[in-house]
Parts: structure tokens; C-alpha cells; sequence
């Protein structure tokens, strides 16, 4: 084999090597989840599901409060979504188009709060949501997944008005549009795309997110909070079953957005 | 481009859609004048729950949310934040006495009385119409519901490894050390449980201090403490070292990997009814003071500012009634604090369960202890006070004594904090419970 | 930062920059309209992230009746989970943080050779990103459990009877190498897709040069990769390591208490012990740990063309 | 249609920095086609953003068919603008692209139609309507822009390079296209190039830019023929002008310089310079050529040979000196060949110190 065909050959092994590491025990949960309830007592456990059944799954999904939980985390996603689109989308658009004073220092604030801590801001957040009527409530949780959202919308939106040339928006101008006029017929309809990326990464984060819905919710909890709390009085298969049903929608998800991550991250450190 | 950006909106839509029809709609629909909800510090595992809505609401007369609490301190505060603020939002409480008695020192309890004489006829034992006084005179604040309490599964296959002499239905705590000892030298493993990530304390406050120092809060770090602690420790060397990830030990029983485990029965009797022909369910072990045992009494209630009382009311009438009594004894593993007729076809592992339950309230010098009055908030508090003990002494390996004293200052602190008097097996006290 | 950047927009195939256009004075109207489109997002920022902050602090020196103590942090410092708490936020972080950047490099580099595939590759690859952390320790423990899936191939290869207790207190070494594992196989895809960004970015020509210079392929990984790379290296540095010291789903998931972190202790003290106070303790130590862990990255991790702009 | 005055503006874009475009004035007639020459940076494409509205001035007036736009946005000044990167709506068709300007004004259904397909076929994209930008090819984008221009009937065509994204080939095609297109709608239209050669086969008049001010406008020929700088003539045309360096000498009520070997007779206007440095001016194609000794001529080298096809294009030094000079291609050219070389007289543009044109004067 050529040197060359060696060093091809390596770079696939290396990557199907990855590959696997990452996908196995995505097989193995799902496994685990279709058998019949008491399979998991199973040992050892066969590395093909013998019996299919999905018996796991709808005990999961019809146990009372995972409905509840179920629609909560969408509601929260979706409220999520929404006001970190409306309030990101246009700072995104103000760091893309405008040079301003102050913008570099902005940008970094912006980011420093994406890694602050939630662990910190869920605490207080929480004392205060009592008293604002916000606590155990979808907009209170829907609102903290924003703050820990909003920063990364900033960050594509930027990244996708970056992508709309100026010269578009300012060629409608001189075909008769304002300025304002110019964004919603040309740059917006442009960005849809990446801002609905935006959205889904958005949407993931707060389907995933259980650190801050666990402490924000008390019987209203979102999906992953149940899960958690219900850890140490659950049956494995319960877990077994939550994980599948966590993971699935944000796997579909991420299939749409990923193009959209590398350019956003990649912008991140511009 | 724009077709296949078009798609791909469709795609995601799609796959949203997908996700709410997937929902799965809400059993039963709840009629709004009717509907009673009922939080509970009890059946809150998710297996236990499922069968309680399924199966003992079955044919309630009222539509019935069931809402089980994360933990007993959780439950104070959610009620007392509920009525407080005057939006209670639960009909009925379920839960244990000791749930109750904070909550009815704080008046937030509706006096029951009236309830209580009615459903007189249901049999209570006398020893439970007084506990549902808490404290008060003449005013019952909760109608006894379940009692339960918590012994050892044991797998036949530990029962030819058991010490010479010692019978498997009448254990002592040195004989439970020689079995694992026994079991651990002929196959290598250690095959004991214990739920440290469950209900671990209720094991320290009703069977250990009490069968070594008949006390809880008083004898804490005491000789006879310290002779407990090292009986454990000892235990503990052939307990299977995941007991510290177990939360409930009827699953590691069943999956084989310990053969002797206590635990709650109802969190036992999976077990024993699945696998019964080689499960049985035997008392806890004795101790040099006797034998400490706990027994829960649980009891249905209604907060103050409730809505719908008179379906609340029906609704206990109905939880009460001998066939729910029963099914729960079936389904549940909790016996009746009625006088509901047992049946004779019990499934065994219910069977066994009530053998071993009988035998452990008749053992000659049992000691019945109760769960920890009086605390309110500080419940959580004070039972880490034992679970870092046992971490403390059992993982760390800290010396026993210094390891006492010091959570031993943490509980007196909590114990005056709540201003909660000695419970039995303590001996009575007239301010906050001395911590000795 | 340049005014214009071009980035894989939607419909970046077909547009052409124009050269540099320098920034645009506009109309009195338009000096303020990028401070009015960015107002609404600081001031909910400032109101979800910096007053939080501030009540944080607040919280954990919040004794009863509304004063001031110290005593919340004595509390903490004292409990017997707290040092080794620390310790094992730290341990855990400094394990990680070295493999897994290892392994994103790896796979940045892997997908950014272009090879066929590179789709799906990168698909496959970003799927761990789409599970929180939460699911990321359900799915190990199905795996490591002692009658998980792992014990099961090792009965069935005959090496293992009853299988290994990996999540045992007792065998801290296991303990902490199942929820690295678990923790790279959730977060590497993020690095990754940081420095895959940061490495599209770099423009061909650079690396190509050196080849032609007969630059080896470690050579130039060494010399011009990981040079231009440094401010996405920083991003991916803070990012994770703060991350890392919030870790708590996965471990609570996995093994419980039997590996105590600063997360998850905060976590138990709000919810489990129900004292608001101490668990802002733990959160005010996980914000110094970050902070120190942020500056020591911002020293450290600095390109010479930039500490030359510092002083332009 | 209609005429535009400039008047003293100027355009700083950050404090500090010197001005893009300084105290400009230039008038450009009803249906002239004015092209905006220079180098890149200066300043021609900030003028023309001035003219279209896209930069405010920082001072000075613009009015275009006498109605003052300094303070008018875009729409409202009646321009349209070709861009550079052609600016393509790209989730548009062709057609939605070249009638949006005419939504905008909400002009009916019917004449949109009408007039985008007048447009489209203009320039030659009748069968393209519905096509998408990302279907088209570079040129059909172009023709895109240009049409999405031409169909709202502007008082004032403005194009930023509007070729230069184009191939070699496309361009010269495209360059005759448009110079028919514009003369044919008769529209006042600024044209913005770096390109030298479009800029003298394209427009009525040229003007020359040079870090913000206009150097030279004129006719081009006349801008190539008597530039107003050494700039400008070295800018415009190819090869640039041969700058010869001499110096003045006045006696006997002659003036002469000597540009190695040969006394050259200097105008009347170079007299003042005497003693002075003067710059020499001459095309490559306004020398003559001899390969054997000639009286009255300057000896001279041959260092390259060029051969361009038609001609010959050689580099020849003259003493210290080098310039470049076009001769016929049967010329039998070898490097280090020694020649006689002599300027036309009357080609002769004479430069002072500063660069500026002292004779012949314009």
C-alpha cells in the first residue's frame, strides 16, 4: 500500500474508532429500553434486545406526571425560544452591521455571562421567583433557559447576519425600501434559516437543561427535572426509558442545526 | 435552495408535531368541582405510584390526582406555604403521622373529628385514634389509614450459609455479621444490602439504636452506641459495597447481586412476590437491648383552606373501606390500620411478608420505635445528621466516638431549633429532647 | 473585530464580498440604533444573570432575620463531604480537561481534512451534544452498572463471573474513570465544534505553505495550527473547564453520592436539606473556582499579536 | 434623466483618519456617462456611496437634475445603483429580483410585468425569469443586477465596477454591451473602475481620483493625450508614459534639456524652470525607431523585446535612463541591440517637480 494510502487508511480507522465510541452506548440505552420491564434485572444482559417490547417506554410515558413533565419542557423550550429570538436577533443584528464604541467590550460580556455558572443563578433566582409569583411555573424556568441562551443566539445571529452581505440591504435601498424596510424584505428572510437554527440550539439546551429547572420547579417539574428527582425512587428501567426519550428529539434537532454550529462556534472566538 | 430549505422547515415542524401528539393525554380527566388531589409522603416511588392510581383509585367516587412529595420536608413546606398563602391546592394529605404532627402544631390541620366518629365503625385500634390526636385533647387531625414497617429479604440461597444455631426467623445482629462473614468466606462475595441512597435512617432511628441503646436522640453517642457502630462496622465489611448507590433493595435482590437486605416491605415485596420460591421475608435482627423495629402509621388528612371538602371526605371514607385496605395490603405491601378481615390467599410474597411482620411485633422484648416527631423542617436536616454518621464511621472510616459527638452537636442543634421533645423509645422529656 | 466576516451563511456558495468596506457614520439616528437593539438583551442579562449574581453573594452571607453572618460558610467548610468535595470538582476537572482536548483536536482535525464522509462523520460526532448530561449518566450507568452491559461482555469473553462493581465506594479510581469517560463522551463534541470553527477559519494556503516548505505534518500542526488556534483553544479552555466545575447531572446519575462534587452538594443542600443559604455557599465556590480558572486561562493562553494590540 | 452638481464634499469616516473623499466638486451633464478613475482607496466608490445616498457627507451639497439630495435617503433620489458584488436578492427569482424596485414603488401588477421583461430582454435574460441567482453564472448575474438598474427608469444609473467580478474575455464582451446599453437609454450614469481601459472605451468624460480629490476631468482622449499629472499619465493607458528626468538649460535664448546625447527643444513655458528639474512625458507609441544610426537622434539600448502581436513593445535604456517604446513587429529587435530612438516633438508633455503639467498647456 502506498504511503499515502496508508495514512488514508489510518484517518478512517481513527474516525470509525471515534465513531464508535460515541454511538455504542447510544445502541446500548436504547437496548435497554426496548426490552420488557423486568429484562433489566438480566444478567448477562444479551448485546441484541431478545424480547422487543416497549412495554419500558409506555410505562415511562404514561406514568403520571411524565405527560405533565413532557408538556412543561416543550412549553418552557418553546417560551425559551421566543424571547431569546426576539431580544438576541436584534442584538446579533446590531454586532453584525454596526461598528460601535463599546461593541468589543459588549461581545465580551455577552459570552462571559454564556459561562457563568447556572448553579449560582438558580439559587437566588429561585427566592426571588417566589415572590414574583414565578417559581414552579413555565415562563420563571422558560425565562432562566433565556438568560442561559440568549448569549449563544447573539453569538449565530451574528454569525448569520455576518453571512447577509451589507451590499443586499443597501442595494434595497436604493430600490426604494428604508432601512428598516430593507432588513425584513432582504436580510431577514435570508437569515431564517440560521435563526431557526438558533432556535433548535436553543430548544436543545432547554430540553436538556436540569440543574435550573430542578431547583425553579417543585411539582411542575420539565422532563430531565422529573427524571432527576425521581432518580433514587425509580426503577432502573424507568431512568433506562427517560434517557431515550430525553435524547431522541435533540438528536433530530442537532441533525439540522450542526452546519449552523461549526459557523457560530466558530465565530465565538473571532 | 429554497426548496430544500423549505423542507427542512417542514421536517422540523413535523418532527414538533410529533413530539406533542406524543404526549400522552391524561388519564383521567379532571372534572373541576369534583376533582380531589391528594399529596402524599407515601407510595412516591414510581412503581408504587403507578399501582395506587391504577389500581386502589380504581373506582373512586370522586376523580383523584395523586401527587407524591419528593420528601417529608419538601411536604411541610409546600402545605404550610399552601395554606398560608391561602391557594391550597390539595384536598386530602397522605402521609405519615409524623408528617402530620408539625403540621397541626402550626394549625394547619382541619380538625376531623366529626370524620373520625363516623368512620368509627371501620375498627381502628384504640392506640392509633390516640396518635391521630397529636398532642391535642379532644380534636383528631388525621383518620389512620396503613401501617407498615421494614424487615429482611433473604435469598435461600444465603440459607445454607447461615452460623451454626442461628435460626433465620430469629436473628441476632452478631449472627447477621457471622452469615455475611460465613457467605463472604465460602464464595468471595459480600451479599448484604442496605439502601444508603434510600431509606438507611429509618434504619438507624428504629432497629439499630434502639435494639443497642433503646433511644434515638437521648443514647446518640453513648457506650452502647458505640458498641452498635462497631457491630457495624464489622457488618458493614461484608456488605456489598454498591449499597451505597442503592435506593431501593428489591431490585439487587432480584438481579442477584445481594442475598440479605433490609428494607421497607413495601419496597421488599417485589421481590418476594416475582421470585417466591426463593425469597422469603424474615424479622429484623435482635440486639443486646431487644429488638428495635419501626412501625409507620399512616393516616389521611385535610389542610385547612382546602377546597371540596365533602368530596375529601368521601374520598377518605373510600380509602378506608376494607377492599381498598386489602388491596393495598396486596398491591402495596402496607397492612390496614383497620380491622379489614385478612384473607387467606394472600399471594406468598404478601404471605411471607405478614409472617415476618407478626413475628417481629410479637418477639419477646420488642421495641416498637417511632418515626422522629416533632422536627417539622428540620426532618431532612436531622436525618442527615445519620446518614453522615454512617458515611462518616462506615466509608471514611472516622473514629466512632469523635464522629458522634460531632453530628451529636449538629443534632442537638436541630433538636432545639424545632424545639421537638424525646419520642419513644427515648424517655419522655419536658423541653427539646437532650442529646446524650 | 473586522466589520465583516464571511461565514458559511445560508447562501455563502454564491456571495461574493465586496473588498473592505470601512465602517459606515451614519445619521444621528443610526449612531444610537446599535445600542437600542442591544439594550433589550443587557438589561435581561443584568436582570437573569448579574442580579442573581449579586443575590448569590447576598444568599450565602444571609444568616436569620436578615443578618449578615459568616456562619453559612463555616457550616459548609465544615461538613466532612466538603474537602474532598473540592478536591474531586478539581481532580475531575484536571482529568478531563487534557483528554478531551486531545480528542476534539483529533476529531477537528479528522473532519477537517475533508475526508468522504466528512458529513456524516460530523453528524455522528455532534450527536452527544444533543444529550444533557442528565441522559449522558443514565446511558453509562446502563453500561457500568454490576449487570450493565459492560460486565456483560466481560462474562460473556469469560472474564469476569459476577461481573465488576465499578460504581463501589470503594474503588475510587473506577469511580472517577467511569464519569470521565462519561463526561468526555457527552462534552468532547463541544470542544470539538469550537475548534473545528476556529480551524475553518484558518485559510488553506497557511498549512500548504508550509508544506511546501517541507514542513512535517507535527511541524506544521505545532507551528501554524495550534498558533492561529489559540483564541478558539481559549474559548473551548473557559468554556469547558467552567462546565467542569459545574458537573453534577452525570455523576449524580452514575454514582450517586459516592463521588461527592461541589454541583451536586449544591444541589442536595437546596433541594434535599432545603437551606437556600448553604447552597449558595457552595455556588459562590464554584464562582471563585471559575473566575480563577477563567484569569488563569486569560494569562496563560495569550498570542504574542495580541499582548502586541493590548499596548496599540 | 438629469444633470448632478457636486459641491466641496467631503467624507471622513472615523475621527483622525484623513478623508476619503475631500472638498470634491464635479458636474456631470444630462445623459453623460461619467466614469470615476482611480487606484483602489481612492476614494471613487465613497463618492459614488455618497452620490447614491449609502454615506452621509460630512459637508457639501449634492443635486441631482437641480433638486437638492444631500439629506434624502436612497429612495428618494431617484438613482439606481449596480453593486460591485451585484447585490442579488439570492432568495429571489430573476424576475422577483429585476421587479423589486417597481413593487417597492408599487407600480401595478401589469406594468411590472411589462417592464421587467422589456428589461430582461435588454439584456438578454428573457428565458431566465424564473430561474434562481444560484442557477445563473457570473455574467447572468451581472446581466441580473444591470437589468434590476435599467428597469426603474433612474434619473442617475450608478455602477461600483460592475465588471470586474467577471473573466477576461466576459469583460471585454460585456464592456461593448453596456457602452450600447447606456447610449442607447440616454441615462445620466457614474461608473466607478480601477480598470484604465474601461474607463477610456466607456465614458464621455473620466475624472480622475487620487486620495480623495479629482485630478483631471476631460474627455479620453484628451485625459490620455495631455494628463494633467505625471499621476494620471502613468495611470492611464498601456504600457503608462515614459518619464524621462532632465535637466533645464537656457542660453541663447534657447532652452533645451538634454536627455542623453540629444538636445531637446523645450517650449517656452519650461523656460522659467531653468537650472531646474524638469520631467519629460512621451507615450511608447510617439517614438520613433531606427536600428542603424540616424542624425538628430538619441542612442539607445534594447534590454527587452515584447512581442504584443501587432507590435512590439521594447525596454531601451537612454543613458541611465529607461523607457518603454511600441514599434511595428517586423522590427528586428535583439536584446543589447544598440538603436536610434527619437520623440515626436509635438508628443512631447513636459511636467515641473511637483508633477503638474507645464506644457504644452490644455
Amino acid at each position: 500500500m502506498s504511503r499515502h494510502g496508508l495514512r488514508l487508511a489510518l484517518l478512517y480507522a481513527a474516525a470509525l474508532l471515534i465513531t464508535l465510541f460515541l454511538l455504542i452506548p447510544v445502541y446500548f440505552i436504547f437496548a435497554a429500553s426496548i426490552g420488557p420491564q423486568n429484562s433489566v434485572y438480566d444478567f448477562p444482559k444479551p448485546l441484541v434486545p431478545q424480547n422487543l417490547s416497549f412495554d419500558t417506554l409506555s410505562f415511562f410515558l404514561h406514568y403520571q406526571g411524565v405527560p405533565e413533565a413532557f408538556k412543561m419542557s416543550v412549553e418552557v423550550g418553546i417560551i425559551a425560544v421566543a424571547v431569546s429570538l426576539i431580544l438576541g436577533a436584534p442584538a446579533g443584528y446590531a454586532i453584525a452591521r454596526y461598528t460601535f464604541p463599546g461593541k468589543n467590550v459588549l461581545q465580551l460580556i455577552v459570552l462571559a455571562t454564556r459561562s457563568f455558572p447556572v448553579i449560582i443563578l438558580s439559587i437566588p433566582l429561585a427566592v426571588t421567583f417566589l415572590s414574583w409569583n414565578l417559581y414552579d411555573t413555565a415562563p420563571g424556568v422558560g425565562l432562566v433557559h433565556t438568560a442561559m441562551g440568549l448569549p449563544v443566539t447573539i453569538l449565530i445571529t451574528a454569525a448569520v447576519f455576518y453571512g447577509v452581505p451589507v451590499d443586499l440591504e443597501e442595494a434595497a435601498t436604493t430600490l426604494g425600501c428604508t432601512r428598516i424596510g430593507a432588513f425584513f424584505r432582504i436580510s431577514l428572510p435570508m437569515a431564517l434559516p440560521g435563526l431557526a437554527a438558533a432556535a433548535l440550539f436553543t430548544f436543545v439546551g432547554s430540553w436538556n437543561e436540569v440543574f435550573a429547572a430542578s431547583i425553579l420547579t417543585l411539582q411542575n417539574h420539565t422532563l430531565p427535572a422529573l427524571v432527576l428527582t425521581s432518580l433514587n425512587i425509580a426503577p432502573l428501567q424507568f431512568s433506562f426509558a427517560a434517557a431515550v426519550i430525553l435524547i431522541v428529539p435533540s438528536m433530530v434537532f442537532i441533525f439540522f442545526i450542526r452546519r449552523y454550529l461549526v459557523a457560530g462556534w466558530g465565530q465565538v472566538t473571532k | 435552495m429554497t426548496k430544500l430549505w423549505l423542507s427542512r422547515v417542514a421536517i422540523v415542524i413535523g418532527v414538533v408535531a410529533l413530539l406533542l401528539a406524543s404526549i400522552p393525554r391524561d388519564a383521567t380527566p379532571a372534572g373541576a368541582d369534583t376533582a380531589v388531589t391528594i399529596y402524599s409522603t407515601q407510595f412516591t416511588p414510581v412503581d408504587e405510584a403507578t399501582t395506587f392510581r391504577n389500581v386502589i383509585l380504581a373506582n373512586s367516587p370522586a376523580s383523584v390526582s395523586f401527587v407524591p412529595a419528593a420528601d417529608s420536608s419538601t411536604y411541610f413546606t409546600q402545605v404550610e406555604s399552601q395554606v398560608k398563602s391561602n391557594k391550597v391546592q390539595f384536598n386530602v394529605l397522605a402521609g405519615l403521622q409524623s408528617d402530620f404532627e408539625p403540621l397541626a402544631a402550626d394549625g394547619m390541620l382541619q380538625d376531623l373529628t366529626p370524620l373520625m366518629n363516623k368512620l368509627k365503625k371501620r375498627g381502628f385500634p384504640q392506640s392509633f385514634i390516640n396518635l391521630s390526636k397529636l398532642g391535642s385533647k379532644n380534636k383528631h387531625y388525621f383518620i389512620p389509614w396503613i401501617t407498615a414497617t421494614y424487615v429482611l429479604g433473604v435469598n435461600r440461597r444465603a440459607l445454607p450459609y447461615l452460623p451454626k444455631g442461628a435460626k433465620v426467623n430469629k436473628l441476632t445482629y452478631d449472627q447477621l455479621v457471622a452469615w455475611g462473614q460465613n457467605i463472604k468466606k465460602k464464595t468471595g462475595r459480600a451479599m448484604i444490602g442496605f439502601p444508603v441512597a434510600g431509606l438507611i435512617h429509618r434504619f438507624m432511628q428504629g432497629y439499630l439504636y434502639p435494639s443497642y441503646t433503646k433511644g434515638v436522640v437521648r443514647t446518640f453517642k453513648s457506650k452502647s452506641a458505640v458498641k452498635a457502630w462497631q457491630m457495624m462496622k464489622k457488618l458493614w465489611a461484608v456488605t456489598n459495597p454498591q449499597s451505597t448507590s442503592y435506593s431501593f433493595m428489591q431490585d439487587p435482590l432480584l438481579s442477584g447481586e445481594v442475598w440479605i437486605a433490609w428494607d421497607h416491605v413495601a419496597r421488599l415485596i417485589n421481590a418476594a412476590s416475582q421470585d417466591a420460591n426463593d425469597m422469603v421475608l424474615v424479622p429484623a435482627p435482635r440486639g443486646p437491648r431487644g429488638l428495635g423495629y419501626m412501625v409507620v402509621l399512616g393516616g389521611l388528612a385535610i389542610p385547612k383552606g382546602a377546597a371540596n371538602k365533602a368530596a375529601a371526605e368521601k374520598v377518605i371514607d373510600y380509602l378506608t373501606q376494607n377492599t381498598q385496605e386489602i388491596n393495598i395490603l396486596k398491591r402495596l405491601a402496607f397492612f390496614p390500620a383497620t380491622r379489614a378481615p385478612i384473607p387467606a390467599t394472600l399471594d406468598t410474597g404478601t404471605w411471607t411478608e405478614s409472617l415476618a411482620v407478626k413475628a417481629q411485633q410479637n418477639a419477646k422484648g420488642s421495641i416498637p420505635a417511632l418515626v422522629p416527631v416533632g422536627l417539622g423542617a428540620q426532618n431532612a436536616a436531622f436525618n442527615k445528621v445519620y446518614l453522615d454518621t454512617w458515611n462518616r464511621i462506615l466509608i471514611q472510616n472516622q473514629p466512632i466516638q469523635s464522629v458522634l459527638n460531632d453530628e451529636g452537636s449538629i443534632m442537638a442543634g436541630l433538636v432545639q431549633q424545632a424545639g421537638a421533645k424525646c419520642w419513644y423509645p427515648d424517655k419522655p422529656s419536658k423541653g427539646p429532647c437532650p442529646v446524650g | 473585530m473586522s466589520s465583516r466576516v464571511e461565514t458559511a451563511g445560508a447562501w455563502g456558495e454564491e456571495v461574493t464580498s465586496s473588498p473592505s468596506v470601512p465602517s459606515r457614520r451614519r445619521p444621528r439616528v443610526e449612531a444610537v440604533a446599535p445600542y437600542l437593539l442591544l439594550a433589550p438583551s443587557v438589561f435581561f442579562l443584568s436582570v437573569f444573570v448579574v442580579w442573581p449574581a449579586i443575590q448569590a453573594i447576598h444568599l450565602a452571607f444571609e444568616g436569620p432575620n436578615n443578618t449578615l453572618t459568616s456562619y453559612n460558610f463555616y457550616q459548609m467548610t465544615h461538613e466532612y463531604t466538603f474537602w474532598p468535595s473540592v478536591k474531586n470538582t478539581l481532580i475531575f476537572m484536571v482529568s478531563i480537561i487534557p483528554l478531551e482536548f486531545c480528542l476534539a483536536f483529533s476529531m477537528a482535525l479528522i473532519i477537517n481534512t475533508g475526508l468522504r464522509g466528512q458529513q456524516f462523520f460530523l453528524y455522528v460526532w455532534t450527536i452527544p451534544l444533543a444529550i444533557s448530561d442528565l441522559a449522558a449518566g443514565i446511558v453509562w450507568l446502563s453500561i457500568y452498572t454490576q449487570n450493565g452491559y459492560f460486565n456483560s461482555i466481560l462474562h460473556d469473553l469469560g472474564l469476569s463471573q459476577y461481573g465488576y462493581q465499578f460504581l463501589s465506594y470503594q474503588n475510587t479510581f473506577s469511580l472517577f474513570a467511569v464519569c470521565v469517560v462519561a463526561e468526555i463522551w457527552r462534552s468532547t463534541s463541544l470542544v470539538m465544534l469550537i475548534l473545528l470553527g476556529g480551524l475553518q477559519g484558518i485559510p488553506r494556503e497557511f498549512g500548504e505553505a508550509a508544506d511546501v516548505f517541507g514542513a512535517t505534518f507535527w511541524q506544521r500542526l505545532w507551528r501554524i495550527t495550534l498558533p492561529l488556534l489559540k483564541p478558539s483553544i481559549r474559548v473551548a479552555l473557559i468554556l469547558r473547564t467552567i462546565f467542569a466545575i459545574q458537573v453534577f447531572a452525570v455523576i449524580l446519575a452514575l454514582v450517586g453520592s459516592n463521588l461527592p462534587v461541589l454541583g451536586a452538594q449544591a444541589y442536595n443542600w437546596y433541594h434535599s436539606y432545603q437551606n437556600p443559604n448553604i447552597a449558595a455557599a457552595y455556588s459562590i465556590v464554584i464562582l471563585v473556582l471559575s473566575v480563577l480558572t477563567t484569569a488563569f486561562y486569560l494569562t496563560v493562553v495569550r498570542n504574542k499579536a495580541e499582548i502586541a494590540g493590548a499596548t496599540r | 434623466m438629469a444633470d448632478i452638481q457636486i459641491q466641496q464634499i467631503r467624507k471622513t469616516y472615523a475621527r483622525g483618519q484623513e478623508p476619503a473623499v475631500r472638498d470634491v466638486d464635479l458636474t456631470v451633464r444630462d445623459g453623460e456617462f461619467m466614469v470615476l478613475l482611480g487606484p483602489s482607496g481612492c476614494g471613487k466608490t465613497t463618492l459614488l456611496r455618497l452620490l447614491a445616498g449609502l454615506e452621509r457627507p460630512d459637508s457639501g451639497r449634492i443635486a441631482i437634475g437641480g433638486t437638492d439630495v444631500t439629506d434624502l435617503p436612497p429612495r428618494k433620489r431617484q438613482i439606481a445603483m449596480v453593486f460591485q458584488s451585484y447585490a442579488i436578492f439570492p432568495h429571489m427569482s430573476v424576475f422577483q429580483n429585476i421587479g423589486f424596485g417597481l413593487r417597492m414603488q408599487h407600480v401595478s401588477r401589469s406594468e411590472i410585468q411589462q417592464r421587467v421583461h422589456h428589461a430582461a430582454e435588454l439584456v438578454q435574460l428573457g428565458d431566465f425569469l424564473q430561474r434562481y441567482p444560484s442557477q445563473l453564472s457570473g455574467g447572468q448575474r451581472q446581466r441580473v443586477a444591470v437589468a434590476r438598474a435599467i428597469v426603474m427608469q433612474p434619473a442617475v444609473l450608478l455602477m461600483d465596477e460592475p465588471l470586474s467580478n467577471l473573466d477576461a474575455l466576459l469583460r471585454l464582451q460585456f464592456r461593448a454591451e453596456l457602452k450600447k446599453l447606456v447610449a442607447e437609454l440616454n441615462t445620466t450614469t457614474i461608473y466607478v473602475t480601477h480598470d484604465q481601459v474601461e474607463a477610456l472605451s466607456l465614458g464621455d468624460r473620466i475624472a480622475v481620483m487620487r486620495s480623495g480629490s479629482i485630478i483631471q476631468v476631460g474627455a479620453p482622449m484628451d485625459v490620455y493625450d495631455m494628463p494633467a499629472t505625471t499621476f494620471v499619465g502613468g495611470f492611464i493607458g498601456m504600457p503608462p508614459m515614459n518619464f524621462l528626468d532632465a535637466t533645464v538649460v537656457s542660453a541663447n535664448g534657447h532652452t533645451t534639456v538634454d536627455l542623453g546625447g540629444q538636445p531637446l527643444d523645450a517650449p517656452d513655458a519650461v523656460r522659467d524652470l531653468a537650472g531646474g528639474d524638469v520631467t519629460v512625458g512621451i507615450r511608447a507609441e510617439s517614438i520613433d525607431v531606427w536600428d542603424q544610426q540616424e542624425p538628430s537622434t538619441m542612442p539607445a539600448r534594447i534590454e527587452v523585446v515584447e512581442p504584443l502581436g501587432a507590435d512590439l513593445l521594447l525596454t531601451v535604456s537612454v543613458g541611465r535612463q529607461q523607457l518603454k517604446l511600441l514599434t511595428r513587429n517586423d522590427f528586428p529587435a535583439r536584446p543589447n541591440m544598440p538603436i536610434s530612438i527619437r520623440p515626436q516633438q509635438d508628443k512631447l508633455r513636459w511636467f515641473d517637480a511637483a508633477g503638474e503639467r507645464v506644457a504644452p498647456a490644455g
